[in-house]
């Protein structure tokens, strides 16, 4: 039942935090966001043969868990506490959610499930943002090979990618190999560098259709909504983080004799920031549970989830760094990371204002 | 007269009873006086007190069918919050003499707790009340309370001993409202309402025997009564106004407008009036997730947030409302609907960010109790009332 | 210059204030607001005798006192502090502008600045409100005689008025007769009692033609951009009467054993409104002399003051209210009287949200 | 030397001076040896002081044709808080020895005042200085000290006697930097840039004639060096970067950042440029009274409002910035102009609102000395700092 969780999603929730208070505390996210690859290779391997996640929502059938989208919630909203490093947004959310929905036939899926592939999803375009109707890139059919074209932008870890999946106009759907002649890999100076993305630019490359043309334009759209609900969990996770850092603080930091949290001024910003963090996780968690439940109102839910989440994080990021005071203006304190995140995540796959419009036409308003 | 132990037998023995006793047409003080003598008015509480000592979750079952049924009269242990402070602190002849007129909604009564020097202070309050024979002669000012006029009796936070610390030396009393020494005055509110009123208290008398709880023991016994009263507002409609239920009650109202004004393509507009819509729809979600977690046995920060949201959700609501309805918001009255019920959102908006506690205080409250900040230094800790410092 | 005041600024300031306290007070506007009136013709005329600022801004040849806007201001401000309840905006401000800037030769303008006449400006309509190129009203001649029909909203002081000025297409301003049988003049219900509006409906009125019809749109530019300047200047007092008074209130009123004005949430509110308040005062009198300059960036100025005066005064009159918690929600205080005159204010001459395009539009955005 | 004191007559002679001496091509040291031996250096001070003894309004001709004749090194009097300070508390030694090369600026100073546990409560201060033969020895931590690796003296806040009030067992010294127990580490930020650094102090010697005033009376030399700072600050070009200079300088910016992206037609975003603009405009207005209320002698509360305005201005900016740029907004460095801007703008904009007094001080501040609020009761007045409750 809505925001009741199972004993299972409970056990999933700490085994997912445990695992990554072992092997992903600050140390180790500051390090894997400085290094090339920005991404772990050996916590995803623990996530994929300890814990199975990174198959969460795949159909059993497809070699995954079978679990849903209210399981990747719990994961992504720890995972946005944890400023977790590495391709699951890209990879077992958008790229899982988008092959099972194609009913994918190419093993891709088997292989994104146990941890072995990373696939990403070449959507965005410079004028057309993540609007599926508005797509430019091409595909054409010569000789029984398939050839696609177009430059993508924006894309979630495309620079880790074995496979990456193309979307053209149409819309439809490819594969195609990163290591081919027609693709270029130009990755991203991101701001969050714990979130890597990548400009792909596609010139003729070889590709091969992927599932059902009829079905293409449903699967994006779940596809899209699934990772906009999990980007929101993650932000829901990420602002809990922030709240919980800035009331550490406001507890332990004396000025004047006193904590600083016994001033009004530190204790009223927490006071609304909890008013954020708990509206955010409901607003996350409805959107999943309406996934879930494949509810008439997943566009209305998602796009709410979406706009909600963004402005709480960025505003419990912010509000964090301002609470700390000086020490959060430093590079060494883990605060700015998360404005970094939180910043980051209010533009990828639209604004909030775009969430908000789109909330009204799915109202029927 | 034996209750089963088991929730099926019970529901069926539940709607057995109301089958055969409840009907619409029923004179309501007949009725009630069925309810509590059967026990179901308040499930709850032991058989000495007209209770049935179930459990809550029996209780529960017993409260559904009732309202299955459209029923009233059950739940009172949760909700009648002046039978509930009878039963936790009255005396053995105050609960003979008030628990049943009280179970059968025979007295009506009123709050004497805030004051015009002590809002959201409450433990401030200077209201005397002085020993006097087998009484006690009570002098002061108390303010928004409603059905002051109507009311027998108040129940009212009086100070006993101004020479102990402020929490120390309060009792707290069944007042009786008709006696010359009590005058209620209409309080008009700055939407033009009279809901509430102002009583004055002059030489009013309190019999000792209605004092609830031990001389000194008042400020527990109004956590009680507000415990009470929370629950109560929770599940009833709150409001300073009759008016206030159309607030916050449907998306359609803000989108109507804008549709009938023609605005609602205003995308200025629209990103407002969305924003209101969404925050409503998450504080809903809000509400039931407090309710699963109130439901499985766990304290919800939830519940501390919600009057908090209502507040933003109200004032925004107001300001989307007057935007939309441009310059008939300059207008009132029964021949301006739009600028009338834009003015009135905007205004009745204070009432939750004032009443029951300002924004100010919920966010000590939540501060404090929830997320654990410290208080603040209170320099007046163990310093006697008389000794601390006052306006004026 | 801007922002000093000269000594006759300041004696005209002083003179008005002690004029107020002396006959204006809280009590006298509560009885003026509640009359069928709406406006003390004994204090009109003290204003007139005394202080000769019905006339303020009326050059000396057209029997005024031949100030400026910058007096305008000063008098607004303080009109604006003590809730002043009068035909001054709609009649001294407005109409006084609007035939001087017309050049009328009628005589209207000598009794206006004498404070024997009142008149009001017919000007607003539904769909075009204060837009004046989008006005429907018309006017027609026939045999010599003019005539003007149309639906006029929101006239300031219309029932007191001694005469009317109506603009209709084109635009040309007319003179009307209240008593005239084409006349309707329907008191509105009014949010602000401090501040009387009607409708007015014209149906084929006598109208005298008022001044050159060349000079009519440069001339209700003049008027409109002055009333707004007037209207700015009128809400900084506002906000300022609506902050000090929370100041004094948060000075004396004790909880806790402390005065309120010593917890930083009250105290960081207001000192959030002196930013407002400051501010608000800045933009009115830049404004005020850019009128006086007839300064390039009247059109930008305006708009500005507009937009931030309304703005400030609803937040400062709101947030008095909050600060003074249960006492400020009830009628006998008079928090909400500068509530009703501030959001009252933001609808007056358009919204913020049009007087920012309009800014916008004015500095060549 | 006299000097007229008719502004006429002495603006002539400073025209006449400057032109017979300046020229851009001159040794900055020469030159300003000249300034200094001439008295234009700081001219309201007196003359055993290098200065004229002028009053202020003639001061001010003296700055003037200084601007003018863009010729720089007078209105030290005014802005060189170094000098100022020596001024103010120094020993007739301390003047001696160091107000010559301070106006000449041969010596490279910084500030030892914030540490770790003392920001926002600069009185707060634990870095201690005990008396040793004839001079201190200082252990303790400073931080956002600028210019630390290059300064020769630094002024240093510490504390000489824990065992009074916070405020009175404070010292002010000019401590040597070039010393083993002095070391430098830079601070990053979190834009990235290096501005500032951490101070450690492990037994740092600083003679017992670098004291300015008496010991335990710091806290007073502070606030004169700290209302130099301000004027300073008020008339220079303030930020934690280099960048900064970028920020608010113009209304072109946003307008033409909209253009470029073709969002200068969106509704929502207009409204919001429209109001960072007017803001602009506004914090500029209040800005020039602030000027003229100064100039007319006085005081003006909006100089206390700017700081507070500024961080509004910035944060609102760094948000406009970044819904203009869009997906860019997710982007960094050289190559990507927009987004690092936006990035930029949104993330120094906590410089103005943490730096040199949070927000939430800046609101104490103006609810206090100008509103006349009074303060929260300080329940540690009057305790001796080390029985003050501190961090951890």
């Amino acid at each position: 039942m809505l925001f009741e969780f199972t004993e299972e999603q409970r056990a999933l929730r700490s085994a997912v935090r445990e695992l990554l208070a072992d092997h992903a505390d600050e140390q180790r996210v500051r390090s894997t966001a400085a290094g090339e690859l920005g991404h772990d290779p050996q916590l995803w391997k623990l996530l994929a043969e300890q814990l199975g996640v990174t198959g969460l929502a795949v159909p059993e059938r497809s070699g995954g868990a079978g679990a849903g989208p209210v399981e990747l919630a719990v994961v992504q909203e720890e995972f946005g506490r944890a400023l977790f490093c590495g391709p699951y947004l890209g990879s077992s959310v958008l790229a899982a959610t988008l092959l099972d929905a194609l009913g994918d036939e190419t093993g891709h899926l088997t292989e994104i499930a146990a941890g072995h592939r990373i696939a990403a999803v070449a959507l965005a375009e410079d004028t057309a943002g993540w609007d599926v109707p508005r797509l430019g890139a091409t595909a054409t059919e010569d000789g029984g090979t398939w050839r696609v074209s177009g430059a993508k932008r924006f894309v979630l870890d495309a620079a880790c990618a074995d496979v990456l999946l193309v979307v053209t106009r149409g819309p439809r759907v490819f594969a195609v190999d990163p290591a081919d002649r027609g693709v270029t890999v130009q990755p991203l100076q991101v701001f969050d560098p714990t979130r890597r993305q990548a400009d792909v630019r596609f010139d003729r490359a070889t590709a091969q259709p992927v599932g059902d043309p009829d079905r293409s334009a449903a699967a994006l759209d779940r596809a899209l909504r699934t990772a906009e609900v999990m980007l929101a969990a993650e932000q829901a996770g990420g602002a809990r983080a922030a709240l919980d850092m800035a009331v550490d603080y406001a507890r332990t930091r004396f000025q004047f004799g006193r904590a600083i949290g016994s001033f009004q001024a530190v204790k009223h910003l927490c006071a609304d920031l909890l008013v954020e963090v708990e509206s955010a996780h409901s607003a996350a968690f409805a959107a999943a549970w309406a996934l879930a439940e494949d509810a008439p109102q997943i566009d209305e839910h998602t796009a709410l989830a979406q706009a909600f989440c963004s402005e709480a994080f960025e505003k419990a990021a912010a509000d964090n760094i301002q609470i700390h005071g000086g020490i959060g203006f430093t590079w060494e304190h883990p605060a700015h990371l998360y404005l970094r995140r939180a910043r980051t995540g209010t533009r990828l796959f639209g604004s909030p204002d775009q969430h908000r419009e789109r909330y009204l036409a799915a109202t029927g308003c | 007269m034996s209750t089963p132990d088991d929730p099926d037998a019970l529901r069926a023995e539940v709607r057995g009873w109301l089958a055969q006793h409840h009907s619409a047409d029923l004179d309501r003080r007949e009725w009630l006086s069925a309810v509590v003598d059967r026990g179901y008015a308040v499930p709850r509480w032991p058989a000495d007190a007209f209770g049935l000592g179930l459990p809550d979750e029996l209780a529960r079952v017993v409260e559904e069918e009732f309202r299955r049924a459209d029923a009233p009269g059950s739940g009172q242990d949760r909700l009648n919050l002046w039978a509930g402070t009878v039963l936790a602190y009255g005396s053995a002849d105050m609960r003979a003499r008030f628990l049943r007129p009280l179970l059968l909604g025979e007295l009506n009564m009123c709050l004497l707790y805030s004051e015009p020097g002590a809002g959201s202070d409450l433990a401030g309050v200077r209201t005397r009340a002085v020993r006097d024979g087998d009484g006690f002669l009570v002098d002061g000012q108390k303010v928004w309370t409603s059905h002051a006029a109507q009311a027998d009796y108040g129940m009212l936070v009086a100070r006993t001993d101004p020479g102990v610390p402020k929490h120390e030396g309060i009792s707290f009393f069944f007042l009786p409202m008709h006696q010359d020494g009590v005058q209620v005055r209409p309080l008009r509110q700055m939407t033009g309402e009279r809901h509430f009123n102002e009583v004055f208290l002059t030489g009013a008398r309190v019999p000792a025997a209605n004092m609830l709880g031990e001389p000194g023991q008042g400020w527990r016994v109004l956590q009680t009564a507000l415990a009470y009263e929370r629950v109560m507002l929770g599940e009833t409609n709150r409001g300073a106004s009759t008016r206030s239920a159309k607030q916050g009650s449907g998306d359609a109202d803000l989108v109507e407008l804008a549709r009938s004004r023609g605005k609602f393509d205003d995308p200025v507009l629209r990103q407002d009036i969305a924003r209101v819509l969404m925050l409503r729809q998450v504080n809903r979600w809000n509400g039931r997730r407090a309710d699963s977690e109130l439901a499985a046995g766990t304290s919800s920060p939830l519940v501390s947030l919600g009057k908090l949201v209502m507040s933003r959700l109200l004032h925004e609501t107001g300001r989307v409302q007057s935007a939309i309805a441009g310059p008939e918001a300059m207008l009132e009255g029964e021949g301006n609907p739009e600028g009338d019920d834009a003015n009135f959102a905007a205004m009745n908006a204070f009432f939750t960010s004032i009443g029951g506690g300002t924004d100010q205080i919920q966010r000590n409250i939540i501060g404090e109790r929830v997320l654990g900040l410290p208080k603040e230094p209170d320099p007046y800790r163990g310093v006697a009332f008389e000794d601390v410092p006052r306006s004026g």
